[in-house]
């Protein structure tokens, strides 16, 4: 008596479900402009962290006559102290800075996510044991911490620091996914894939976390500018390695070496890192603002 | 204390008969009556506008109990907000009127006069009662701010009032009031919540889903307190439920809602006792009983409408009636006044077309 | 009661800032204590103080030492006192009070104040000769700088400090000259008392100086005057505001603002020059500043060891272009790389300047030079000997930008030559030179030159560093990467021995010295063990606005504090 | 009257209860963050006499002056193997004594702390409480009027600011009111002509140069307190007391209260914790503005290697945030009457 | 067949170091649920249904007591070793909107169950989703209409369904049913409730059946025992027909009048008592539980705690020191 389902059915539903997710994100992208400019301002500084470098020779031209040139139609954000094309400068910068952003995302919301599963999932002594850790990581003074371990450690390369920064800020997450694993796990369907004897691999991979997936990759995003500010914010304090094409070094250099806070010469030099660090994050704060109404059906108003 | 009366029979069932004369002065002192005329009520959705009430008439007796039951998504709670004209959005009241005597058309009232008619005259007491409370405040602060946001001048008056309300419930009507809601039981607040509608003297008093929540020998106790305190202080009650059980224990009239229209309407005995409607007999059958042949109930084949999937044309019920005709699919039916009886079914119309007149031309 | 500016009196609130230290509010009011709350120049007095000379360390303008007379070879020092000095509480200024501070001064360590028996420069005893009149006298082995260490010492009053110097404080140090268990013991007792010195906090000021501090928070210091000042006539000011800075962009946003009467030096940026200059008021004096800007060799790494690699850097570094990108304001370009900052070289070297390589860019020549050194060159880029590629990496402490800039417009000069190179930047200051003491980097930067007195401009380079050292009076010579030696130069080029001709400086006759330091800058601009990048120009900033008679440029008096100013007679109220 | 005895006494139960496990875990804490930090400081490379002398011949002293000036810092530099040192630390730790600073040789580390903790509580107590009311009340409109336009500039107008760096503010606001249009004094906690006191000229500059620092941290927080706000309101929103209460023609002024008070509950404790978070955080503002509060303090203990006091600050910074936890969770405690009176009933 | 004998289960809520409550939701409880058949259990809200249904299942711990799965018992057994036969008991939940995956479709939430399934048995991969669709069927809806389909895409009745098919991949011999009904609309309720009876007695699954609702309990186990719980003790016990026309426990009596009567259609009770006070847990453990609500008590009463005993049948068992039958549901209104 069994009806035999064909396969393309169950695809093409699954595939007309899909098209709806997209149909939504559009029609929540079209509601509002502005969140298209969302996607275009970070599509570019996608695009601009993975091409920028190419754009450029190795070492980037300078001119030794052009010494914190004004704006001009060649150099649209003046020089900087060594006659370098500033926007040069921001373009080539936005890989290091990206790139460490979405180590430290990655590394963050992975660390907080699986760390959050395992003390929510397991309750008991495995919770008590995570949480405890996850309190001090929230604990310990985060800058201050990174401030002295910038004089133990030589960050080589965006990789260790976003090592490091991710290292330093999965507590937050942690929490959180902790408090939705608990409140998840009280959900029928867990504790009915565990009554069936499903493997807790299968419960926390496929049940819990497609729940989960919307609100990690908020974070995940929100992860990103965090980590993007704390290291310009460090490399502005002066404290990492010196890498000449870098938004905060360029922010550093401004102020305490070209004076831009008290005159205007190197004012285009300070203004250009932060004008992108502005924009990228209006493009990313549009993102989740309509990331926020793609998942919270709360706030969907249709 | 605890007392477990027992013995009592069958409860006393007034007769519909409050014949109230022209409803004219303050409505306060005497008993409204309500008169809903076609009235629509539109959802914004994805898919456009979409009626959750499609042409509702409804008239309510002074003095009633009127029970409204159907299942989820039949327009219960849409209509019983609408009496207060306070559909929520995505949603709003597309067209028709709502009579209250001593308010007027309900539909057109708007800003502090609106505002002012509710809670005074009209009293509504929410589905869920626990969460009907501010959780910070206590249950007197509450009344406090009911009582200034009406201009009552003698709030003394207005607490010993309530407490001698939550008194007549079987409540520590001090304590009670002293008490923040997460302190109260779910009966408890639920009395909390008629006390609230009450206590402003509202003659109408709406009841959406007032047991729904609770245990069965709480909802006992509120279903008794509902049918004396309306007899007590002479109200109109509405009262909305999914529980035919419920609307039978207390109510005098009873509708049965469908698809956002009202199917059958009459004294609740005798809807009960000889449904006209399909939707009404198939609702009756399908509850499962204590006593009698427990093989003869049966569900209802198929499953409520939705919104989207409230046929376009011809009857709601066409899907899953037994008795479809080819008409139920083109021609709306209409509500037949019979014997203060209402029915909306061809079926029903067709059985027995000798003495029928139609309720308005 | 309110005290506002407007109460500060005629002479006005002098506003200024103290280069040498950071305000701390809870500091002691000690002139001991490193953070101490007391003001070199204002209310912490020392005898005299040092003349910005080209040559001559010895040279001072008097401070609570009217006068004073040395024999030739400063075996002896007699210090004449102010006859009218006062403390800030009316009591006179005395023998007996310079004897307290010299005794001090012993529990410290130091050059003249040592227990140390046989170190050079070490006094042998202090005797009060009467009430204004001090005499030193120097130990056997006598240091050419021993009147200028005298004369530097802090002089505190005995009625407030005299309590810290336990009875027989004198007996003690007598022992402790000598040898033996016993001198040991003695040694032990006065260096033990050097953090009860320290930390000793008067509860008032007491000043001989001409202000006395009157109130001090995170952010500022305010100092008044001190009515029983010696030449109290001559001080315009009432009131010394010294303000607290955390960053030079902070000087210079209080330069722009023209809040500042003085500043100490400060390194501008060019267009904050220009910003600071459009100020109403605002001037600039300045003078000869003892302090060069090079980049030093770790001659122990490869391919470093090998001179010609080093001069093949030396010509193609373009010492102009990174003055102007690094500090275009407060450093002309090094006219060649002597050790000595340039204005002394020509005092010190005379003639003899000419004849030493100026090092100009010469890219020709720096490849022959890398060729000599057997680097190679594939496909544009320079590459070691071995094939293996050659990353030049250039440190600078990440603090210091002007550092940063010229070490980022030098590798970037050296990009363009084949050179690979880059910046590389330590987290701090201290983080810095501790790498760089235990060797860990190539080049570094490193500043130089520290003049007028010749041992110490050669001690910067053939000094610990490069592993020569002084223990217990003698000179020893450490390995490479050992006890501090980064620079890693060998001990002895062509038969001379750079360290223990430094050491000579020290003892040497005038004459000697001349001679020594010829040799030791000729070997210097030979060897480069580093490149002398920028001399540093001391930048004054003055307002003209609310005082006058300032010192002129050029003045031998500019790199003091501006109250020794006042001292001096100059600053007036306007 | 009996009521008011069986209310009060499990509310002192639950509170007390709550207190004494969160002091014992508390105390925990502190005995790890402390340890972990001792270790951490004890390895930073750098010999703090060695750059004191450095430092000295950078600003300008001849060298064997800054030798003599250094020399003494020897006697305050901690001595013994690592485990002495950090028994003797955690000794002296419980009978609160912090040690003597390195770089103010002759400061109790504690004296310099509570200096500094002064002058961060003004700037960090006054922007967070400036953003909190400020935040909040934009917050709830921003609530309310979702879907209107300037309920949306508001809450992307925070979002952005939230996501905006203090630095990246610090440094606007310097130089707009220092450099282009200067009427704020650049740097510094007071001026020090004024006689510390109750008096106008000193609380005028006390205020006058609090008001960029102040003016920074609450723009930078402004913008979380909203987002915050925002949503909580959005919660409120969507409960049914909210509607009970309309139906019942509450007037809009008592629903207000009822949205806004039971909507800022939950930011009482976001707010006791950014507290205790921002104690020993402001440290770019501080930076910036030249404001000798702990954030200064603790990068200027790490430049000088002042270990004591980098062990003080970071002791301070983490009792703080400890501190604000358990604060805040009593804060819930008494605020919140479902929690105030031991669980739901 | 599965019997439980004196299970209890205490909550202890957690005070963070001092003081701590405890709620004793079950206070040892014996049944017996034969092979194929279906017991019943009901109470007021808080009784501690859900908590043995949870125990039942082997989602709950219990503190004492022994429950004994086809002759072996489980209290010794490890957790892991217990699993393969708890496995065959499966709780269906009360809310079928919780009991689905929103993120997975039916397919997808079928399938996992089944490949272990298959995995176990060995069995073909292609079984897999022949056994679903089979599964659907059974339970009666249409396997090609949902199996691609999301939860929050069909009704609750529908998803109720769903459930139950998923209970079924495990091929479980006893389903527990937690409240399965109470919220599922009125029309459809019915038939979810024969197509649990239709399971018990086409596959032989037996039923353990909680509810509130004690006429669905009549519906679903007409033959089978019903236990009647307060205050996580049984009460009364006894065939269900029996004890709903001839409750002897006062409680019961109270639960069985407070069920509404349909005017029109039925008459109350000659006997129906009115109670007044809801269930306080607070109320003092001595005597018998029921005693502070119980119109009857008498001294006695609040001294000692009635034990369960036999009644006029031994099938038929009481808690009580002075029972009496009594007429208390409504009765049939011949029109
Ligand atoms: N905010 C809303 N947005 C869209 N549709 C709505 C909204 N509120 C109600 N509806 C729809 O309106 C119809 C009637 O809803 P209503 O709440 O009045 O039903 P009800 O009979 O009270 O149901 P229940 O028994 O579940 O309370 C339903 O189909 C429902 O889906
Ligand atoms: N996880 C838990 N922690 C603490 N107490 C609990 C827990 N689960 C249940 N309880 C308590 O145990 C008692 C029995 O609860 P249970 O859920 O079994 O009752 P129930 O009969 O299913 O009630 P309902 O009809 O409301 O579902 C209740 O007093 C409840 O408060
Ligand atoms: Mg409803
Ligand atoms: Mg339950």
């Amino acid at each position: 008596m069994s009806v035999t389902v064909p396969q393309t059915a169950l695809g093409d539903t699954r595939a007309a479900l899909r098209r709806n997710f997209w149909r939504g994100v559009a029609r929540v992208l079209r509601r509002k402009p502005s969140r298209l400019a969302g996607v275009v301002i970070v599509a570019m500084f996608l695009l601009m962290a993975a091409f920028g470098p190419m754009l450029y020779p190795a070492h980037l031209p300078r001119d030794d006559n052009a010494l914190y040139a004004p704006p001009s139609f060649a150099h649209p954000f003046g020089t900087d102290f060594e006659g370098t094309d500033v926007l040069a400068l921001v373009v080539t910068g936005a890989r290091y800075v990206i790139l460490t952003g979405l180590v430290t995302a990655v590394i963050t919301v992975a660390a907080g996510t699986v760390l959050g599963l395992l003390a929510g999932f397991h309750r008991g002594r495995w919770d008590t044991v995570l949480m405890r850790i996850t309190d001090l990581q929230l604990t310990i003074p985060g800058l201050p911490l990174l401030l002295v371990l910038s004089t133990v450690w030589k960050f080589q390369g965006p990789l260790e620091m976003g090592l490091v920064l991710g290292l330093l800020g999965w507590g937050g997450i942690a929490r959180a996914v902790r408090s939705q694993t608990l409140s998840l796990r009280e959900r029928g369907f867990i504790e009915a894939a565990r009554g069936l004897g499903l493997s807790t691999a299968h419960i926390i991979g496929r049940e819990l976390l497609p729940s989960m997936a919307p609100y990690i990759a908020m974070n995940m995003l929100i992860a990103v500018t965090g980590a993007i500010y704390a290291q310009v914010g460090l490399f502005f304090l002066g404290v990492l390695p010196f890498d000449s094409n870098n938004w905060g070094v360029m922010l550093n250099l401004a102020v305490f070496g070209g004076g831009a806070l008290t005159s205007t010469a190197a004012l285009p030099y300070l203004l250009a890192p932060l004008l992108a660090i502005l924009l990228l994050t209006l493009g990313i704060v549009l993102i989740v603002d309509a990331m926020d109404e793609i998942f919270n059906p709360r706030l969907r108003e249709e | 204390m605890t007392t477990i009366s027992h013995g009592v029979g069958e409860s006393p069932r007034p007769e519909s008969s409050a014949v109230p004369g022209l409803l004219v002065g303050t409505a306060a002192a005497t008993t409204p009556g309500v008169r809903v005329r076609d009235l629509t009520v539109v959802y914004r959705t994805p898919l456009g506008e979409l009626p959750a009430l499609g042409g509702v008439s409804l008239t309510i007796e002074p003095g009633t109990i009127t029970g409204i039951v159907g299942e989820s998504g039949s327009g219960k709670s849409t209509l019983a907000l609408s009496l207060l004209n306070a559909v929520q959005p995505p949603g709003r009241i597309a067209g028709g009127s709502v009579e209250i005597d001593g308010l007027g058309d309900v539909v057109d009232l708007a800003g502090d006069r609106l505002r002012r008619a509710r809670g005074r005259h009209l009293g509504y007491v929410f589905q869920a009662a626990q969460n009907s409370l501010n959780p910070l405040k206590t249950i007197g602060k509450q009344l406090l701010d009911l009582g200034r946001s009406h201009d009552v001048d003698d709030l003394p008056a207005l607490v010993r009032d309530a407490k001698s309300l939550l008194e007549r419930m079987g409540l520590d009507g001090a304590r009670v009031l002293d008490s923040h809601q997460h302190e109260l039981s779910g009966g408890m607040r639920q009395r909390v919540g008629i006390m609230l509608a009450l206590v402003l003297n509202a003659r109408l008093v709406i009841l959406d889903e007032p047991t729904t929540a609770l245990d069965m020998i709480t909802q006992a106790t509120i279903l008794r307190i509902v049918r004396e305190i309306h007899q007590e202080r002479g109200l109109t009650t509405l009262m909305v439920t999914h529980d035919m059980g419920v609307a039978a224990e207390v109510t005098d009239r009873l509708a049965v809602m469908y698809g956002g229209r009202v199917v059958e309407h009459g004294p609740t005995m005798e809807v009960l006792g000889s449904p006209r409607h399909p939707y009404t007999r198939g609702l009756i059958q399908a509850i499962p009983r204590l006593s009698g042949d427990i093989t003869q109930s049966r569900a209802l084949p198929g499953r409520p409408p939705t919104l989207g999937t409230v046929p376009k044309r011809g009857c709601v019920f066409q899907e899953r009636c037994p008795l479809r005709m080819e008409v139920c699919e083109t021609v709306e039916p209409p509500s037949v006044i019979e014997n203060g009886r209402t029915v909306a079914c061809h079926a029903a119309e067709a059985a027995r077309p000798a003495e029928r007149r139609k309720e308005h031309a | 009661t309110t005290e506002t500016a407007g109460t500060a009196g005629a002479g006005g609130i002098y506003t200024t800032i103290d280069g040498a230290k950071q305000i701390d509010a809870t500091a002691p009011i000690n002139p001991f204590n490193p953070q101490g709350s007391t003001f070199v120049g204002y209310d912490a007095m020392s005898l005299a103080w040092p003349k910005n000379s080209l040559t001559d360390p010895n040279q001072f303008y008097p401070g609570i030492a009217r006068s004073w007379t040395a024999t030739p070879d400063q075996g002896e020092v007699v210090v004449h006192l102010q006859p009218q000095a006062r403390w800030s509480d009316g009591k006179p200024v005395t023998s007996e009070d310079i004897r307290t501070s010299i005794g001090l001064a012993y529990t410290q360590g130091g050059s003249a104040y040592t227990v140390n028996a046989g170190a050079a420069g070490a006094a042998a005893d202090i005797t009060i000769v009467d009430a204004k009149t001090v005499k030193v006298t120097q130990g056997a082995n006598r240091s050419n700088v021993f009147l200028r260490n005298v004369l530097s010492t802090v002089v505190v009053p005995a009625h407030v400090y005299g309590k810290l110097l336990p009875a027989g404080f004198w007996t003690t140090l007598q022992a402790a000259r000598g040898t033996g268990p016993a001198a040991d013991k003695a040694k032990a007792a006065i260096t033990g008392l050097s953090q009860k010195v320290i930390t000793f906090a008067p509860p008032e000021d007491v000043s001989a100086g001409p202000f006395v501090l009157e109130r001090v928070n995170p952010g500022a210091a305010l100092l008044k005057k001190n009515p029983y000042f010696y030449d109290a006539a001559r001080i315009a000011p009432d009131k010394v505001k010294v303000l607290n800075y955390t960053g030079n962009e902070q000087i210079w946003n209080y330069l722009v603002t023209g809040t500042l009467d003085s500043a100490p030096f400060t390194a501008v940026p060019a267009a904050v020059m220009r910003k600071i200059k459009q100020t109403p008021g605002n001037a600039i004096r300045k003078g000869y500043s003892p302090v060069a800007a090079s980049m030093a060799f770790n001659q122990a790494r490869k391919p470093y060891d090998n001179v010609h690699v080093r001069r093949a850097l030396a010509y193609l570094v373009d010492r102009a272009q990174v003055t102007k990108i690094a500090s275009p304001e407060a450093g002309t370009p090094s006219l060649t790389t002597t050790g000595i900052h340039g204005d002394s070289a020509k005092a010190w070297l005379g003639d003899r300047l000419a004849a030493l390589d100026p090092y100009k860019v010469d890219p020709a020549k720096a490849d022959a030079e890398l060729k000599a050194a057997g680097m190679v060159k594939k496909g544009g880029v320079w590459a070691m000997p071995d094939g293996s590629p050659w990353k030049v990496e250039v440190h600078v402490p990440a603090s210091f930008s002007d550092w940063v800039a010229a070490a980022k417009s030098i590798t970037s000069q050296l990009n363009d030559h084949g050179i690979e190179a880059s910046v590389t930047t330590s987290a701090d200051y201290i983080l810095y030179l501790d790498e760089l003491a235990s060797g860990k980097f190539d080049i570094g930067f490193w500043l130089m030159a520290l003049g007028p007195s010749p041992y110490n401009i050669y001690q910067r380079l053939y000094g610990s560093a490069n592993g020569w050292s002084l223990l217990a009076g003698r000179l020893t010579h450490s390995a490479p990467g050992k006890d501090g030696n980064w620079m890693g130069g060998p001990e002895t080029i062509g038969g001379v021995n750079p360290g223990e001709l430094t050491n000579r400086l020290n003892l040497a006759a005038p004459d000697e010295q001349k001679r020594i330091v010829a040799t030791l800058a000729t070997l210097t601009n030979q060897q480069l063990p580093v490149i002398q990048i920028y001399d540093y120009v001391n930048t004054q900033f003055i307002n003209t606005d609310r005082y006058t008679g300032w010192p002129p440029a050029g003045s031998e008096a500019l790199r003091l504090p501006a109250g020794v100013w006042m001292q001096l007679g100059m600053i007036k109220k306007k | 009257m009996t009521t008011l005895t069986t209310r009060r006494t499990p509310r002192v139960n639950a509170v007390t209860r709550r207190l004494t496990g969160h002091v014992v875990r508390g105390l925990v804490m502190i005995w790890v963050v402390t340890t972990i930090s001792f270790v951490i400081i004890r390895n930073i490379p750098g010999n703090p006499v060695l750059g004191q002398y450095e430092t000295l011949i950078e600003k300008g002293m001849s060298p064997d002056q800054a030798e003599r000036a250094t020399a003494a810092l020897y006697g305050f530099l901690p001595t013994g193997s690592l485990w002495e040192q950090y028994t003797g630390y955690m000794k002296a730790l419980l009978h609160l004594d912090l040690g003597q600073s390195i770089s103010t040789p002759g400061t109790e580390v504690t004296t310099l702390l509570t200096s500094a903790a002064k002058w961060t509580i003004l700037p960090v107590l006054g922007g967070t409480l400036l953003s909190f009311l400020l935040g909040v009340t934009l917050g709830v409109y921003a609530g309310i009027k979702r879907s209107g336009k300037l309920g949306d500039l508001l809450s992307i107008s925070g979002s952005l600011l939230h996501g905006v760096p203090q630095y990246v503010i610090g440094l606007l606001m310097l130089a707009i009111f220092t450099t282009l249009w200067p009427i704020l004094p650049a740097g510094g906690p007071v001026d020090v002509e004024f006689v510390p006191g109750l008096n106008a000229g000193y609380l005028a500059s006390l205020v006058q140069h609090a008001t960029l620092p102040v003016l920074t941290y609450a723009l930078a927080s402004y913008g979380g307190w909203v987002l915050a706000m925002k949503s909580s309101v959005a919660t409120v929103l969507g409960d049914d007391f909210i509607l009970a209460a309309e139906l019942r023609g509450l007037t809009r002024g008592v629903l207000f209260r009822y949205i806004a008070r039971n909507a800022i509950l939950p930011l009482f404790t976001i707010l006791a914790l950014s507290l205790g978070m921002l104690f020993g955080g402001a440290i770019f503002i501080e930076r910036i503005f030249n404001y000798p509060g702990l954030g200064l303090l603790l990068v200027n203990s790490i430049g000088a290697r002042d270990y004591a006091l980098m062990g003080g600050t970071f002791l301070v910074t983490t009792v703080a945030i400890i501190v604000a936890n358990i604060a805040a969770d009593l804060l819930y405690t008494v605020i919140d009457p479902r929690v105030r009176t031991g669980g739901a009933a | 067949m599965i019997t439980g004998t004196g299970i209890t289960r205490t909550y202890k809520q957690r005070g963070d170091v001092l003081g701590a409550r405890e709620v004793k939701a079950l206070r040892g409880i014996d049944f017996t649920v034969p092979k194929g058949g279906a017991v019943s259990f009901i109470g007021e809200s808080g009784c501690g249904k859900t908590t043995l249904g949870r125990i039942v299942a082997g989602l709950e711990t219990y503190d004492s007591g022994e429950i004994v799965i086809d002759g072996t018992p489980m209290t010794p057994l490890s957790p892991r070793r217990r699993r393969p036969y708890f496995r065959r008991i499966q709780l269906i939940h009360q809310d079928p909107y919780s009991a689905l995956n929103p993120t997975r479709t039916i397919h997808q939430t079928l399938r996992a169950p089944l490949a272990l399934r298959a995995s176990q048995t060995g069995r073909p991969s292609s079984w897999i989703d022949a056994r679903a669709e089979e599964l659907l069927a059974l339970v009666g809806i249409d396997p090609g209409y949902v199996l691609g389909r999301y939860p929050h895409q069909l009704s609750g009745g529908m998803r109720q369904r769903v459930v139950i098919a998923r209970a079924l991949t495990v091929d479980p011999e006893m389903l527990v049913a937690d409240e399965s009904v109470s919220m599922i609309d009125v029309s459809m309720r019915l038939s979810i409730l024969a197509l649990l009876k239709d399971l018990r007695e086409r596959l032989g699954v037996s039923l353990l059946f909680i509810t509130h609702d004690i006429a669905t309990a009549r519906y679903i186990g007409g033959q089978g025992e019903l236990y009647v719980l307060y205050r996580g003790q049984v009460v009364e016990r006894g065939l269900t027909e029996t004890v709903i026309t001839g409750p002897v426990h006062p409680y019961t009596q109270a639960l069985l009048s407070a069920i509404p009567v349909l005017h029109g259609l039925e008459r109350p009770g000659r006997e129906r008592v009115v109670p007044t006070e809801a269930l306080n847990e607070r109320h003092a453990d001595e005597g018998c539980l029921f005693a502070p609500r119980c119109p009857f008590r008498t001294e006695r009463c609040e001294k000692e705690r009635p034990i369960l005993a036999g009644c006029v049948e031994s099938t038929h068992e009481h808690a009580c020191f002075h029972p009496q039958r009594r007429e208390v549901i409504p009765v049939e209104a011949v029109a």
